[in-house]
């Protein structure tokens, strides 16, 4: 079963280019079966495989062929499968499939329903190639397919050129990450000689001492990638304008598992970031400082999927965190389990902003719980798991990251005390949401609740996102073990405690309204707060200064050729001469005859002064 | 002493004629007195000894291509008012400078002839000697003379023949 | 006899075509098409006696017949000036892409041209003839007669059929490359004087020319005059102005084959003679060619980004792309020169794509202008699926061709030099952003208000077949390119080797 | 005879007057007439030249060269008086500035 491993991403990647092919002569049924059923097959294979593999976990390596061979640089197609790859295959393909199946009710009347399908068939097969991937090469490919097909997506109602400039941002911002990320694999071969992962690391391993200089820079470049893809710090600015896309898109894309790719990427290389403590040190900073930024950003957005945005780069932040302190296996179970119920929220939107006729603003939304009942149970789940309240998925992950990150030495309770405030900040944001849509008095009217295409995945997330802090993750063999003392009961309880007052005081201010928070909201810094908050801490606002009108007036400064003015001196000189000579030409025979006299009584002088010897 | 007396008179006509063939409005007028200057030219010839050369130019000079001058001059059939506007162009203002240039170029010109010393001979250059270079070293030159004025007759009559077919 | 036939065949096909024209409108361009065709076939038979292209002899300077084909007749034998012909993976390359493009300019062609078909055609196959012997080429004198061959019949293309401004760019692009291409001569003559002065033999073959001793001065400017020759054509950054204009104003069968295969010839000329020529004048030039070339990427990119005329924003993107041949070739070791070699094949075929669709574009709707377009997708989709697909192999998306010959180049250019290669990955950057305006500007968006007022409720046409066939031939190539580029890479790698060999001995101190 | 000869430098004189009156009267006359006039005798000036220097050292190589120049006039005249024609059909003139299209 094994060795059919690479059928997983061949089946949507065929799919989608028959879908491009013959988009216009396919009945709407066949496409669905196509979209679908293609990542069906391959979420049914890549359990089989998973099957196997659990019964007899041996990683194995699969070459298909030499991509390219030259002088010593020979990189493969070929992909690498342990448990890692299990993980995350099982979470594109699962909840791809979901996302699927939910996506044929949510676009039934669009007009380019083959484009869409061929799209997100085409990045289900980038994001396999991506973590099947065996060399950091096969890993850019798909890192690259499944920014175009986010580019695509995101772009995908392209008559309105807001959402164009929304996929040009999320593809040239994460390009920008891709490009550091570019330069850390030529370093990485430069120095280790080969972009085999298993191989590099080995070498590195033996070649480097931990604290080296050169894998610090190889690891950073990384993270430059990581950072760009997964919207962290300070490439995280794509991401809430990515939003744009279809909703199912915003799901599958960029929030279960596109978004995750840096971590991933990151879990992937650990032997490197091993290898160089500071560059693990940034990454937990950056992820801290990412999952706060959003927290308070996600906190006062009204936009229904930009909470969720914020919310989803916040909870990478928090993979970040895992893998900065060295909890490998946390983050990819907090990758997972967020998958899930990030899924359930985003499909939950989707089904409100599918019914509410894209209606976006959750103030305009209430009432919603009894009109939309399985939207609602959908979003409670969802935003348990996604607070972290106990015995929902969100809590099993996010409790082991607060845990490692407290007992890693020097920092570690500082990271855990931010991480607290982070998970305090999600739990009322989260329910402020829940809150503010389902309860309260009715603004709107819904067309009805979900169909059943839309239901069952929902229901079927919910039931992810309950149990899935139940799974355990076959990543054992791929991460070294977590070491270091369990720190006092104290700390478990705090953790557990904090999601539970935030959902309390959400409970306080936006439901029962005992709190209120008019005064300080109108005060003056509280409306300096507020904006700032709004509009994402004024980066997005910065770069726009900084880099994107710098840029447009410099290119519009050099549109008409800068350089062309130096061959147009060229030209002007030649051209002056030419007038002056054409002067001359003046047409008429007595002033050329008389220029000849001239001339020829010139030369005769001339000829006269020099004595006959000199010549 | 006679040759030179003969030389003396015959270039005080030549310049003389050409001058006033040079400063006349009427073509006609002009073109008697280049004939005059050609023929003491051809006085000259004679008394330096090329008998020859001194019936060319009347020949040739005066005779044939100074015919062709009068014949295309009477075929233009100018008028009074050409005169009159010739004359109203010889003004001083008009030829001052270019008599300037001339004159600085015949003090050149005299400059370099005034190291040349000694007489012409007085054995005169038969006939039967220039027709001997002419076919025996010469002969290529008489050769390219015949192109050019083969090219001449083919051009004159090339323009000639556009200019009558016009008027008809 | 096989070289001398191809390059006949195309010019004796032009006199063909051209007289063709009596015979109705519509004959000569099929009259081209089948003798590029049979040009095409006829090389491919030849090759199928030869043994396997991607286990090829490394062709020895001194050893002709190392080479895949080698021919030789007299021509001026008091200077040393023969017919010198020769075939070795580089050269098959660029001469199989250039019959390959030279169908897809004649297809390009095929409904565009309306004036003087037959003069048309005869002056494509000229060109095509020209650059197939500037490819074969290696009596340097030779070399400078199809230089100047393809020059001509490629000024009369944009001349006579280009648009608006077609005077200006064609008298530009003239004297740019006839210019530099005098100081071409100007640096064979002397090298030959060197050569003669040396060995007392008046010799232009490359072979005898190969191992001229000269001072380093000498050597420094003779290599400095191929170079520019060179870089003009490339035409890498500041030569590069008359690009634009060039490609903008031709027609578009002229702007494929500028850009798909003319562009080459400066970049094979730079592999072939100006560094193998003056290994060690080169060496010591290298990081300002290279810096130029770093410069070229990113300059170009910005500019492309700035244009609002479809063409120019391609022609820009060109400059960009050609920077990382540059960088490629300078950087000089085998990965990046593989690179630059894989660029060359792969961006001919991207860029010929993109600017046949700008082609189609100007014949469908009159204009260039982006800012007259928008939300065409909607009208031709088919056009659009196929733009956004060469549009993303231009920013060089991975598993298409242009993506294996930039990270090869950059590999190969960062083992030289890694800062040179930070700012050359700017362009990858910069590379999307234009691209992906490109897309926006003219394929998504709302349909401008003067391009709705011109359409008045009519449809556009989508791609038909002809084109979807040409489209598909080079996605087709760049997907293959992209996912198993070695069958190129090993015709190309006994060349590089035997390059680097070469000049190894030299540059080593 | 000895001693009586005619000096040459006198010839050359004669001949180098007649060329700067020529070329005198091909600067200040307009009329095209006027020009082919000047330029004989221009021509005819030079060929004194050529023939006194034959003279002086009694060799038939000056004669051949004025034969040379005569041809060269006459084919000079007949061009020349074919294009007065032309010029006086086209301009109705014979002033050469009227014909001055090909001023640069």
């Amino acid at each position: 079963m094994a060795e059919m491993v690479w059928l997983v991403p061949l089946i949507p990647l065929l799919s989608s280019v028959m879908l491009m092919l013959c988009s216009a002569n396919l009945p709407r049924l066949l496409i669905g079966l196509l979209g679908v059923g293609s990542v069906g097959a391959a979420a049914l294979l890549t359990l089989s495989i998973g099957m196997d593999f659990l019964a007899d976990p041996e990683p194995f390596q699969l070459t298909l062929w030499t991509w390219m061979q030259v002088s010593n640089f020979s990189p493969g197609i070929a992909f690498y499968f342990d448990g890692l790859t299990l993980v995350m295959m099982s979470v594109i393909t699962g909840v791809g499939f979901l996302i699927h199946l939910f996506s044929t009710e949510f676009m039934e009347e669009d007009a380019s329903y083959a484009r869409y399908f061929a799209y997100l068939n085409m990045f289900v097969a980038a994001m396999l190639i991506l973590v099947m991937a065996d060399n950091l090469l096969l890993l850019y490919l798909g890192w690259e397919g499944v920014g175009v097909c986010s580019y695509l997506l995101v772009g995908f109602w392209y008559q309105n050129s807001a959402n164009g400039q929304a996929a040009r941002k999320a593809f040239v911002v994460t390009r920008i990450g891709d490009t550091a990320m570019a330069l850390g694999l030529l370093l990485l071969f430069t120095e280790l000689g080969t972009l085999d992962i298993q191989s590099m690391m080995a070498v590195a391993n033996q070649q480097w001492q931990v604290g080296d200089t050169v894998p610090l820079i190889a690891c950073l470049l990384l993270l430059g990638g990581a950072v760009g893809k997964s919207a962290q710090l300070p490439l995280h600015t794509w991401l809430p304008d990515a939003m744009a896309g279809p909703t199912p898109v915003s799901a599958l894309i960029h929030a279960a598992t596109m978004v995750t790719a840096g971590v991933y990427l990151i879990a992937r290389t650990h032997d490197l970031f091993l290898l160089a403590p500071i560059s693990m040190m940034v990454v937990a900073l950056v992820g801290l400082a990412t999952s706060l930024m959003a927290a308070f950003t996600a906190l006062m957005q009204s936009d229904i999927k930009r909470i969720l945005a914020y919310s989803t780069i916040s909870q990478i932040g928090y993979m970040f965190l895992a893998l900065g302190v060295g909890a490998w296996a946390a983050g990819i179970f907090h990758l997972m389990t967020h998958a899930f119920f990030k899924a359930l929220l985003f499909l939950g939107s989707g089904a409100i902003i599918h019914y509410l006729h894209h209606e976006h603003d959750i103030f305009k939304m209430g009432g919603l719980r009894t009109k939309m009942p399985v939207t609602f149970w959908s979003f409670m789940i969802g935003s348990a798991a996604l607070a972290a309240l106990p015995m929902t998925s969100g809590f099993f992950s996010k409790d082991q990251i607060l845990l490692q990150a407290y007992m890693m030495p020097g920092a570690g309770p500082w990271l855990w005390l931010g991480g607290l405030l982070g998970a305090l900040l999600t739990a009322i944001y989260s329910f402020r949401l829940v809150f503010v849509v389902f309860f309260g008095e009715a603004k709107t009217e819904p067309d009805g609740d979900t169909g059943w295409r839309m239901a069952v995945p929902l229901v079927m997330l919910c039931g992810l996102a309950m149990i899935g802090g139940y799974f355990i993750i076959p990543v054992a063999d791929v991460f070294p073990a977590v070491s270091g003392e369990h720190p006092a009961h104290w700390v478990e309880y705090v953790s557990i405690s904090v999601p539970l007052i935030g959902l309390l005081l959400a409970y306080l201010i936006f439901h029962s309204r005992q709190i209120n928070m008019d005064t300080l909201v109108n005060s003056s810094v509280g409306q300096l707060l507020r904006r700032f908050w709004f509009g994402g801490w004024g980066i997005d606002w910065l770069y726009d200064r900084v880099f994107v009108r710098p840029y447009y007036l410099l290119s519009g400064l050099m549109k008409n050729e800068p350089i062309d003015a130096i061959y147009g001196l060229i030209v002007a000189v030649n051209q002056t001469f030419n007038h002056w000579l054409a002067e001359a030409q003046t047409g008429q025979m007595r002033w050329y005859i008389l220029s000849m006299v001239f001339g020829l009584i010139v030369l005769l002088t001339l000829a006269l002064q020099i004595p006959l010897e000199a010549l | 002493m006679l040759e030179i007396t003969l030389f003396y008179i015959a270039a005080t006509i030549a310049l003389a004629a050409t001058v006033l063939a040079m400063t006349r409005a009427n073509a006609i007028h002009a073109l008697i007195y280049l004939i005059v200057s050609l023929l003491a030219v051809a006085v000259i010839f004679f008394l330096i000894g090329a008998p020859f050369a001194a019936a060319l130019e009347i020949v040739i000079y005066a005779g044939a291509i100074m015919v062709l001058f009068v014949f295309v001059i009477m075929m233009l059939n100018l008028g009074e008012e050409g005169d009159a506007r010739e004359r109203g162009l010889l003004q001083p203002s008009i030829w001052a400078g270019p008599a300037l240039l001339s004159f600085l170029l015949f003090a050149e010109l005299l400059y370099m002839i005034s190291t040349v010393e000694g007489p012409v001979s007085m054995q005169a250059v038969s006939a039967k000697e220039v027709g001997l270079a002419l076919f025996g070293p010469y002969v290529l030159a008489v050769e390219i003379a015949s192109m050019l004025l083969l090219a001449g007759l083919v051009g004159s009559y090339h323009l000639g023949r556009r200019y009558l077919e016009r008027e008809e | 006899m096989v070289m001398v036939n191809l390059i006949l065949i195309l010019l004796l096909g032009g006199v063909l075509a051209m007289l063709s024209e009596r015979l109705g409108v519509n004959v000569p361009r099929r009259v081209a098409l089948a003798v590029v065709l049979v040009d095409l076939g006829y090389l491919l038979s030849e090759l199928a006696g030869m043994p396997a292209l991607t286990q090829l002899q490394a062709p020895m300077p001194d050893d002709p017949s190392t080479w895949l084909m080698h021919f030789q007749a007299q021509w001026i034998p008091a200077f040393g000036i023969s017919i010198e012909l020769a075939l070795d993976g580089i050269s098959l390359l660029m001469v199989l892409l250039t019959l390959v493009l030279g169908a897809i300019a004649v297809s390009a062609s095929w409904t565009d041209v309306i004036v003087k078909r037959g003069f048309f055609e005869a002056n494509l196959l000229w060109t095509l003839a020209g650059v197939l012997g500037v490819f074969m080429a290696l009596d340097l004198f030779l070399f400078f007669l199809f230089w100047e061959v393809m020059l001509i019949p490629m000024y009369f293309m944009i001349a006579i059929w280009g648009h608006e401004n077609r005077g200006y760019a064609a008298m530009k692009f003239f004297i740019f490359t006839q210019a530099s291409g005098l100081l071409m001569l100007v640096a064979t003559l002397v090298l030959v004087a060197v050569n003669h002065s040396a060995t007392g033999q008046w010799s232009f073959s490359y072979f005898d020319l190969l191992n001229t001793p000269m001072a380093e001065q000498t050597a420094h400017w003779l290599m400095l005059g191929f170079f520019i020759a060179f870089v003009v054509k490339l035409p890498a950054f500041p030569f590069h102005t008359w690009l634009p204009d060039a490609h903008t104003q031709a027609p578009t069968a002229g702007s494929v084959i500028l850009a798909g295969i003319l562009l080459k010839t400066g970049a094979y000329g730079l592999i072939r003679f100006a560094v193998p020529l003056f290994p060690e004048a080169a060496l010591n030039f290298s990081f300002t060619a290279m810096a130029l070339g770093a410069a070229g990427v990113v300059y170009g990119a910005v500019l492309a980004f700035a244009q609002t005329d479809f063409k120019r924003l391609v022609a820009y993107s060109s400059v960009s792309h050609m920077g990382f041949v540059l960088l490629g070739v300078y950087a000089w070791n085998e990965l990046a020169l593989q690179g630059a070699v894989m660029q060359m094949v792969a961006h001919g075929f991207s860029t010929a794509a993109l600017f046949m669709i700008a082609g189609s574009l100007q014949e469908r709707l009159h204009t260039r202008d982006m800012r007259e377009m928008g939300g065409l997708w909607q009208q031709m989709p088919r056009m659009g699926a196929v733009a956004m697909f060469f549009v993303v192999a231009s920013l060089g998306l991975p598993g298409l061709g242009n993506f294996v010959a930039e990270f090869l180049v950059l590999l190969g250019l960062f083992q030289v030099n890694p800062w040179m290669t930070a700012v050359a990955a700017l362009g990858l950057i910069t590379g999307a952003i234009y691209s992906l305006i490109l897309m926006q500007r003219s394929f998504q968006g709302e349909i401008s208000a003067t391009l709705s007022s011109k359409l008045e409720g009519h449809g556009l046409a989508d791609f038909a077949g002809r084109e979807m066939v040409t489209m598909m031939v080079m996605m087709v190539a760049l997907i293959g390119l992209g996912l198993y580029p070695q069958p190129v890479l090993d015709m190309a790698k006994p060349v590089l080797q035997s390059l680097l060999e070469l000049t190894s001995a030299e540059m080593t101190p | 005879m000895e001693g009586l000869n005619i000096p040459l430098n006198h010839i050359l004189l004669v001949s180098s007057l007649l060329f700067s009156i020529g070329m005198l009267g091909l600067m200040i006359r307009r009329n095209i007439i006027f020009i082919l006039m000047s330029l004989e005798v221009m021509l005819n000036a030079a060929a004194l030249a050529f023939v006194a220097a034959g003279a002086h050292w009694g060799q038939p190589d000056g004669q051949i060269i004025f034969m040379l120049i005569l041809s060269i006039a006459a084919a000079e005249v007949a061009v020349g008086l074919g294009l007065v024609l032309q010029v006086q059909r086209r301009f109705k003139t014979l002033d050469m500035d009227s014909a001055n299209r090909m001023r640069g």
